[in-house]
């Protein structure tokens, strides 16, 4: 049983290898056929990896501690430094697999719509099964460095899908960002991993997570504190936490529905994954929890304003879920795992519900993107507008969604951690519904604002339709997870996450006692203020433009601010990388060119040259000066010898 | 001939090349052809006897695989053997030279337009005095093949080189010979100490010396070696070189030459000088880090891609010699991986410039752009030797780097954690320039003009290329995902070398638990 | 008596050193050489007082001053540049020779061991059997040595400057 | 000791090393007395013939007698291990210089039996000088072998710089040996005897020392070492190329070997020197630096070959100073051994301008541009022997160095090892220039039109010469227990037993 | 009167030393190549001076004299070659003068 694990991974990987080599021949032979069987095969290698997912979950269920493990398979052992190969399948990675399998497959096959017009199909689908290959061996992985395999993976697929039009300018730019700020990411990632490996002797997961289990929480900033900074600075890479989210925007130059697998439901929540893996670790820091907390709730906020006024639909989206994910860290941070794992996994279905319409909105409207030109598409694109609003209710947390029950989680959480980071949050979670509602209205309602285009506007084919539809109903059906106790209800994702977020430990289960505040009160007041601000997102944008304008004329230097987004990118190009190039510059001109070449090498020689030039001058020609220079010499000997 | 091979197996291995070699060069030119073709099959021999020998070689008590021991001359009271051997440390450099030698002249065919014959059996001489150096044991017969293998690199760089190829050539020379001199006056010295050139000799006699002394002999040692890594302030020569010298020069150069430096620190330097190199490490390893970042920072604003790669050498080479200065069994394993690492990243990547540069006779970055969309083959294999040469994981650059920071991470020396910690900023630097290279070559809009190289651009690699290519790799991913295969060997050999030099080794982990763990009672 | 005969020989040499006539310089050569003649006499050596006037002031400086004719370099040329730093230098170092050299005979032992030779001791002078004795039996290669050596000597200078070789 | 006028069979076998080249010598002249010898091919044919005959007999003849391994002795002449050394030293590189001489003066146009004569006379007095001890034939020896020397130098009269070097050559000489002469006698006078080996009777007397010194500086001309060098580029650039590296060579190794004779060190087996011994040392140590230092920073602004290859042999002179600074009976071993090697090294650079037919003032280094892709077999034998005297393995110039700098380091001179190998670092860069210039560097097109209309200088004796001396510099550099074991080291320890 | 010049070997020697040093300052401050020439001769002589005297004190005066005579002939031979040069040159360049003759430098 437990070597069907690794077929989980390898699948998608074969669907890489043969589509990679093979299938662009195949296509250049044969135009319809060849793309047809390479479609069927990425689909066909996600959905059997995603069925054997399916089977090793449930029979996981039985496993003791709800958990599967592959035997170890050497991969670098030099000494005591032993990393083998080993593939771990528990309640978390278990889900996550599904996640990515499932949503993996819908994409895939929305992208056979989406992608058949376009050039290097093969080549699409092929990183796209790389993808999911490297997901799957980042949640599956059984020790830090595997984990890592998968982390830089997934940096590498989603660097090559949004470099996918390289013909471009700006889509290999973008490619570069988001693959460097990964990297930046990526360092800390290592620098955690080298700290705990000079802690604990090892790099596997489940023998770190053992040794943690009798270390009781450090107090001030130790070494652990520092381990799991560097990890969360890691973290912060990947999902597009601040300072690191810069390239999640940029990377909406690659295709629709990539954005919607990668930089939506699966690549980006690796954080949020790693924080769970090692949740007993980061309990033990509670420093950094408070990092993870406040650094959340400031992403949160921070891209909601930015995504107040985005006029690319992607870009707004984009900026969504950079805040959603700090919605998450924020759940993390207050302690609450399973909760921000719980919006990890409901804004994973409307994230990408979301994504998907909108590449269908702009699909149909020919690849445009800018929310200003559509409007009144509702007619037009039924089954996209409707699948949408039901998206929208979710992420504005409209009571009753699954939305409504993670994100509320969350805040209740985070308001026992700090009222201020639950302000932070709620203040989100408006901004969140004001651009929800501006999206959908620009987009659905009022009137048409680009006729001609309007014109050509029609549904798009049933790959897509149907993902959408599929991708709905989870939406909604995501709810069934868990339901905030506090309403009642039985929050049974934690149970569920138990066994992986608490493995090893001994069993006492942390339970967050409510003091003072009341859930309901903090519910209403969430929701209603969220409402409130859907309300005005609809009205200022119901009919065209005009509100908008007269609300930007009020507050020009804010709108300017926001839209700009903060000059954030130009922010770092000015401070970090100009710099940088300067130094690099300066450093190869000064040292290689003039000190080490000009003043050490090149220097000696000429002085060298110099002084020969110099004693040929002795050399006169004239015989007498000669014969002087021996009697000189033989003055040195006598003198040698008399003395 | 096959029962004179096994028992003088190591010097058929130096001197055929050498020999075959000086053959080929007396050819006249007009037999170009053929004489390519036989430079390869001999260079493909050496490789397949070279394989079929010393891998099937059992170790004997002290490791040694193959040996070949006999007394070359006593002039001066001094005994000088010629003594060859095998084991853990060198066999895998030994390979890695023998197998890069064919591919090389395979993959530069074409390359050279006048007297390619000549260049070819010069070729097989340096291979030949490199392959010398890496079995010698005798100091002296070390020095004979360290000096050797310049002549002909000297000469490759000068006669097949680039524009100032006479200034590149001159400056490679004297610069070595620069170190190598003035380690020959210390390398006289120790001798004259212990009355002989074999290592175990001089590290008796380095015992007796006063600590200063040995501190200065290991510096002279130290400087030599260093050169040819080349380790920070003595890095000029190589840019210069790399650019000046043809393809082949530069593979070989990045191949295998360079890491004679770091091999020739463990093998002489570290054993003769123990103690005084556990203090050497440190400024060493300060410089290693330096060298990391600044090269890494320089390759960053090259605008030839041979430069660009010479200072990713110099970067790579850093992260070595880090490993070595840790003193730590971890941080030497991940250098001798390492180098395995650069010899096949690095070369391929000479290789893969050479083919474009076959093609466009430009290497200046600018020049590019788009080519992703002419040679699909070209640019997949170059992204992936990329990938390989940033260190990402499963393939072989990623395996060596990690142990590297993770040795120096845990070593005794106080400042590791630190230039481990700075070190990493070498991982994301690759990333910086490596990719940059290729976004700006590779990708964006083919620019238009007919003078770029991009236009020139006839076809993709023709199946005589994608051959060369394919072995490499092929080793990429076996280094990353096997990489015991190569660390296997020199296990137990740097084990020993580190407990002999005494060296502090390992610190102990800081929060483990103390009952024995499942996954080590799994192994 | 060895005063005179060493003032001439001084005395000719200076001259010769500093006269610029080559003739005169010549001539005042083979005056040094009549004073070192008398010195010879003095050492109680007629046999190379003799040789000194027939082969020196005889046929060395004949011959000199037949090469002085024939190349008709009577004066000394006009100097292309005047090299001061040559003859200062040359003038100083002659001059710490010369001192060097008084000072050294002075201090020397050895020198001052040898008294001047009484008359009981004198083995009277050097006879010419005497010499030949000692030439053809200790010194017979050096003879062959010296014949092959005037033997190169002539064939150089046929070599050198014989016309239509 | 008495000789009668008719040595013993015994003392014949001493003698006859010198006999058999000075027989020539005389018998040249005469065959060169013919007026048409520069027309008669035959004639020079027979010249050349008697003179190589001469020189190969008498070779073969020392060989045998060093196979034999009795070392007779003739009066003051001892044709001992070092003599036997010495003869076969000279004769090889005489004979080399007449095979080279063949082609070089056929290319001047100016065929003399003459020179033969005098460059075999030369040749007997080197023998002889290096093979007694006896001051008297030290300096009939030494006039013996200058002499000629003198009037090789400007053999090739056509040539405005033949006869000026040869002036240069013959005013500086002559004052050396005078001042050889002068040393003798005042050491004479110190001991009253004249063959050093009865010597026993030297005291610091200021006169002994004085006549140390300038005995000294007699042979440290000779030797060449700075600053009793100038002469050396002159004389070299004025005399034809086989004749300069006949004395670079023979010259200054014969000067070595008597000094080793007579210098009071490791190897004295005059009891009485000793005094001289450690000043001695010092004056070498302080020649020698300077020598390397001069010698090698002046050949680097070289733009002559022939000037180059002189400095080269000042620098030369330096380095093999160095065995007498570290003054152990290894640090002569290496001497002698790197004689050998020099001797080929050299011969071979000299004999590379003859192969390629560079007369005149055509020495250059601009003149060998792109030379040697047309006879590539030459220019790498040449490349070798550069190569060699640059010091680099496998050559056999490394081992030269190797064994002077590993005794000179042994004896704890290290500040002067470290001067020496960063000077042959310097030289690295001049050696190169050749190869460069061979190889690397394209001929200009006047250049070309040249080479185009004048014929092939195919000289086969010289290119002949030239291969045989880089194999020679290869097969010293990887034979070393035949040359260093088998000959050198045997050449000490039998002389120092016969010595004492 | 001081017994050095009364003729004992100190007297000798020193008006040898002399000679060697005037010879010397001859060949060095003099152009024309024959007056240096003399000046060599002159040197050659006092080594002539020297060793007779020595060979007289030291009862050897026989053995000094043949080395006299030897001196005799290399002065003779020197005298030759020498003058032959001197001649050579003046065919070639028409000057004595040894500092004309510098057309080799460097």
């Amino acid at each position: 049983m437990n070597t069907h694990l690794w077929l989980i991974p390898l699948l998608p990987l074969a669907g890489f290898i043969l589509n990679g080599i093979l299938g662009g021949a195949l296509i250049r032979r044969t135009q319809g056929p060849g793309k047809a069987i390479v479609a069927t095969l990425a689909i066909g290698t996600v959905v059997a990896s995603l069925i054997l997912a399916l089977v090793a979950y449930t029979s996981s269920l039985h496993a003791p501690e709800h958990r599967l493990e592959t035997e170890a398979i050497s991969w670098i052992s030099v000494g005591t430094f032993n990393v083998p190969f080993s593939l771990v399948l528990d309640p978390l990675s278990g889900l996550m697999a599904l996640v990515v399998a499932g949503i993996g497959s819908l994409i895939h096959l929305y992208s056979v719509g989406y992608m058949w017009k376009e050039e290097g199909f093969a080549r699409y689908f092929a990183y796209l099964n790389l993808f999911v290959f490297f997901m799957l061996t980042l949640v599956l992985g059984g020790s830090l460095p595997l984990l890592f395999v998968g982390w830089e993976g997934v940096g590498l697929c989603s660097y090559l899908l949004i470099g996918y039009d390289f013909e471009t300018e700006s889509a290999p730019a973008a490619g570069l960002k988001a693959f460097l700020a990964n990297r930046v990411g990526d360092l800390g990632m290592v620098l955690g991993m080298l700290t705990l490996f000079a802690c604990f002797g090892t790099l596997t997961i489940a023998d770190i997570l053992k040794d943690v289990a009798h270390l009781s929480p450090e107090l001030g900033f130790g070494i652990l504190t520092f381990a799991t900074l560097m990890l969360f600075v890691g973290a912060t890479g990947k999902s597009a936490q601040l300072p690191l989210y810069v390239w999640l925007p940029d990377a909406m130059a690659g295709p629709t529905p990539v954005s919607a697998l990668i930089h939506a439901a699966t690549m980006v929540t690796a954080g949020i994954v790693l924080v769970c893996r090692l949740a007993p670790l980061f309990t033990l820091t509670p420093i950094t929890l408070t990092v993870i907390a406040w650094v959340g709730g400031a992403t949160a906020l921070f891209a909601a304003t930015i995504g107040l006024l985005q006029r690319d639909i992607k870009k707004v989206l984009a900026y969504s879920t950079v805040s959603q994910l700090g919605y998450m860290f924020m759940g993390l941070g207050a302690g609450g795992f399973a909760a921000g794992f719980f919006h990890l996994f409901t804004h994973a279905w409307f994230k990408a519900l979301l994504f998907l319409g909108a590449g269908s909105v702009i699909m149909a409207m020919h690849h445009e993107q800018d929310l200003f030109k559509m409007g009144g598409l509702r007619s037009k694109l039924p089954i996209t507008f409707w699948t949408m609003a039901i998206a929208t209710l979710c992420i504005i947390g409209f009571p009753g969604t699954s939305g409504f029950a993670s994100k509320d989680e969350i805040l209740y959480l985070a308001f026992q951690k700090s009222p201020w980071l639950w302000a932070i949050g709620v203040a989100g979670a408006c901004c969140t519904a004001f651009y929800m509602l501006r999206l959908m209205t620009l987009a659905f309602l009022g009137e048409p604002r680009d006729a001609h285009a309007f014109e050509h506007v029609h549904e798009s084919p049933v790959t897509m339709t149907l993902p959408l539809i599929v991708l709905g109903l989870g939406a909604l059906l995501a709810v069934a997870l868990g339901w905030p106790t506090a309403f009642g209800g039985n929050f049974r994702v934690e149970a569920i996450l138990e066994p992986s977020i608490r493995f090893g430990q001994t069993a006492q289960a942390l339970h967050t006692e409510t003091h003072g505040a009341n859930p309901v009160l903090l519910a209403t007041v969430s929701t209603v203020l969220g409402l409130a601000f859907a309300l005005f997102g609809y009205l200022s944008y119901r009919d065209g433009l005009g509100a908008a304008e007269a609300l930007t004329q009020r507050f020009p230097a804010l709108h300017r601010l926001l839209f700009n987004k903060y000059w954030v990118d130009e922010g770092i190009e000015f401070l970090v990388l100009a710099p940088t190039r300067w130094l690099a510059n300066l450093l190869w001109k000064l040292f290689d060119v003039i000190l080490i070449d000009g003043v050490g090498i090149n220097a000696p020689g000429a002085l060298t040259m110099v002084t020969g030039d110099f004693t040929a001058l002795l050399q006169t020609g004239r015989v007498r000066n000669y014969i002087l220079g021996m009697a000189l010499g033989a003055l040195a000997l006598l003198v040698i010898f008399l003395r | 001939m096959t029962a004179w091979i096994n028992t003088h197996l190591l010097s058929f291995l130096v001197f055929a090349p050498i020999l075959w070699g000086l053959l080929l060069m007396l050819l006249p030119e007009r037999q170009a052809p053929l004489v390519k073709l036989l430079a390869l099959l001999g260079a493909t021999g050496v490789f397949t006897v070279a394989l079929m020998h010393l891998l099937r070689a059992t170790p004997d008590a002290s490791g040694i695989l193959v040996r070949e021991w006999s007394p070359w001359f006593t002039a001066v009271g001094l005994p000088v053997d010629y003594h060859l051997a095998v084991d853990g440390l060198n066999i895998w450099l030994i390979l890695l030279t023998a197998f890069l030698t064919p591919l090389t002249l395979l993959g530069t065919w074409n390359s050279l337009e006048r007297k390619a014959g000549a260049a070819m059996g010069l070729f097989l001489v340096l291979e030949g005095s490199m392959l010398g150096a890496l079995v010698a044991q005798d100091l002296l017969l070390f020095y004979v093949f360290w000096e050797a293998m310049l002549l002909p690199m000297f000469f490759l760089i000068g006669l097949w080189g680039g524009q100032d190829r006479k200034y590149a050539a001159t400056k490679f020379m004297l610069f070595t010979l620069a170190g190598s001199l003035i380690w020959l006056v210390a390398l006289l010295y120790i001798a004259t100490k212990a009355g002989g050139f074999s290592p175990e000799l001089m590290a008796q006699a380095a015992q007796g010396l006063p600590f200063r002394t040995q501190f200065t002999l290991l510096l002279a040692f130290t400087l030599a070696f260093a050169i040819k890594v080349p380790l920070f302030p003595l890095h000029t020569w190589l840019p210069d070189a790399h650019t000046e010298a043809p393809t082949m020069g530069s593979v070989i150069l990045a191949g295998v030459l360079l890491k004679l430096g770091p091999y020739g620190l463990l093998r002489f330097a570290l054993p003769i000088f123990p103690a005084a190199f556990i203090v050497l490490a440190k400024p060493i390893a300060i410089l290693s880090v330096i060298a990391i970042i600044y090269g890494a920072l320089v390759a960053m604003v090259q605008w030839d891609i041979k430069k660009l790669v010479a200072y990713s050498s110099v970067s790579h080479m850093g992260f070595v010699m880090l490993g070595i200065c840790s003193m730590t069994t971890l941080g030497t394993q991940g250098a001798m991986l390492q180098m395995l690492n650069h010899g096949i990243s690095t070369g391929a990547l000479f290789l893969l410039v050479g083919m474009i540069y076959d093609r466009t006779h430009t290497r200046m970055i600018a020049d590019f752009g788009g080519v992703a969309t002419k040679m699909p083959v070209f640019s997949a294999i170059f992204l992936i030797i990329t990938l390989s040469s940033i260190g990402l994981p499963l393939t072989n650059g990623f395996v060596g780097e990690f142990l590297i920071l993770n040795g120096a991470f845990t070593s005794h020396f106080a400042w590791g954690r630190v230039l481990a910690g700075i070190s990493t900023l070498g991982i994301l630097l690759s990333a910086v320039y490596m990719l940059w290279m290729f976004k700006r070559v590779f990708w964006g809009p083919a620019n238009p003009d007919g003078e770029s190289g991009t236009a020139h651009i006839s076809g993709d690699l023709n199946a005589r290329e994608v051959a060369v290519m394919l072995p490499l790799l092929v080793l990429v991913f076996w280094m990353g995902l096997h990489p015991q295969t190569f660390l296997g060997h020199s296990q137990p050999a740097v084990e020993q070398l580190l407990s002999d030099a005494q060296a502090p080794g390992q610190r102990p982990t800081v929060l483990a638990a103390p009952e024995p763990r499942v996954s080590e009672e799994r192994r | 008596m060895f005063l005179t005969f060493a003032l001439i020989t001084l005395v000719g040499a200076l001259s010769m050193a500093r006269q610029s006539n080559l003739v005169v310089a010549g001539l005042s050569l083979v005056l040094c050489f009549l004073g070192m003649a008398g010195l010879f006499l003095l050492l109680g050596n007629p046999v190379a007082a003799a040789l000194q006037v027939i082969v020196y002031a005889g046929a060395i400086v004949v011959l000199l001053l037949f090469v002085i004719m024939l190349l008709s370099a009577h004066e000394e040329e006009q100097a292309e540049r005047n090299s001061p730093i040559q003859r200062w230098l040359g003038a100083a170092v002659v001059a710490i020779l010369g001192a060097g050299a008084v000072k050294l005979v002075a201090s020397s032992k050895l020198l001052a061991s040898f008294k001047a030779l009484p008359g009981s001791v004198d083995p009277g002078p050097v006879t010419l059997d005497a010499v030949a004795t000692s030439l053809f039996q200790q010194h017979l290669l050096a003879f062959e040595a010296a014949g092959l050596l005037l033997l190169a000597s002539m064939v150089a200078a046929i070599l050198l400057v014989k016309k239509e070789l | 000791m008495s000789a009668s006028l008719f040595p013993n069979a015994q003392q014949l076998s001493a003698v006859l090393p010198l006999l058999l080249p000075s027989m020539a010598a005389c018998l040249l002249p005469i065959a060169a007395l013919d007026k048409d010898q520069s027309t008669q091919k035959w004639i020079r044919g027979a010249m050349f013939f008697i003179a190589l005959a001469a020189a190969i007999g008498g070779f073969f003849y020392v060989t045998s007698l060093w196979k034999s391994g009795h070392q007779p002795f003739y009066g003051p002449l001892r044709m001992d291990r070092l003599g036997q050394f010495a003869a076969i030293f000279v004769l090889l590189t005489a004979t080399i210089t007449i095979l080279q001489l063949w082609d070089h003066l056929h290319q001047e146009g100016w065929v003399k039996g003459e020179t033969l004569s005098l460059l075999l006379m030369s040749a007997t007095g080197m023998i002889l000088f290096a093979s007694t001890t006896h001051l008297l034939l030290l300096f009939v020896a030494l006039e013996l072998l200058s002499v000629p020397l003198y009037a090789l130098t400007a053999t090739v009269r056509t040539r405005m710089e033949a006869a000026e070097g040869g002036m240069k050559y013959f005013l500086t000489g002559a004052v050396a040996s005078s001042c050889f002469l002068m040393g003798s006698v005042l050491l004479y006078g110190a001991t009253g005897t004249l063959d050093f080996r009865t010597m026993t009777a030297l005291s610091a007397d200021p006169i002994a020392l004085l006549g140390g010194a300038l005995l000294l500086m007699g042979f440290l001309f000779k030797v060449s070492a700075v600053p009793f060098h100038q002469w050396t580029p002159d004389a070299y650039e004025g005399a034809p190329h086989p004749i300069s590296g006949f004395m670079s060579v023979a010259t200054k190794g014969v000067a070595l070997i008597a000094l080793l004779r007579v210098f009071p060190g490791a190897l004295s087996v005059i009891p009485g020197l000793a005094i001289l011994g450690t000043k001695a040392r010092l004056a070498m140590a302080f020649l020698a630096l300077l020598t390397m230092i001069g010698g090698n920073l002046t050949a680097l602004v070289q733009t002559n070959v022939k000037r180059m290859l002189a400095y080269s042999s000042i620098s030369h002179a330096g380095y093999l100073l160095l065995a007498f600074v570290a003054d152990t009976q290894q640090a002569y071993v290496g001497l002698l051994y790197y004689l050998v090697a020099y001797m080929a090294m050299n011969m071979g650079a000299f004999g590379l301008l003859t192969a390629f037919g560079l007369v005149g003032d055509k020495t250059t280094f601009a003149n060998l541009r792109g030379l040697g892709w047309k006879r590539p077999g030459l220019s790498i034998a040449a490349t070798l022997c550069l190569l060699g005297l640059a010091g680099l393995p496998p050559t056999a110039g490394f081992f030269g160095k190797y064994m002077i700098f590993k005794e000179l380091i042994g004896t704890g001179h290290i500040g002067l090892a470290v001067v020496g190998v960063l000077a042959s670092l310097a030289s690295v860069y001049y050696y190169l220039r050749v190869p460069v210039a061979l190889f690397l560097e394209k001929p200009s097109e006047s250049q070309e039109r040249d080479r185009a209309e004048q014929p092939d200088a195919g000289a086969p004796f010289a290119g002949a010469t030239v291969l045989v001396c880089g194999a020679l510099v290869l097969v010293a550099g990887l034979l070393q227990t035949l040359f260093v074991d088998g000959f050198a080291a045997r050449v000490v320890r039998d002389w120092t037993e016969l010595g004492r | 009167m001081p017994e050095i010049l009364t003729g004992n070997l100190a007297g000798y020697i020193l008006v040898a030393l002399l000679l060697f040093v005037i010879g010397l300052g001859t060949v060095l401050t003099r152009r024309s190549l024959i007056i240096q020439f003399m000046g060599v001769e002159l040197m050659l002589n006092a080594a002539n001076v020297a060793l007779l005297a020595f060979g007289r004190f030291r009862q050897q005066a026989a053995e000094a004299t043949t080395f006299y005579l030897f001196i005799l002939a290399v002065a003779a031979c020197e005298a030759a070659v020498g003058l032959a040069l001197v001649v050579a040159l003046f065919r070639l360049r028409g000057t004595t003068d040894s500092d004309r003759a510098d057309s080799m430098r460097q």
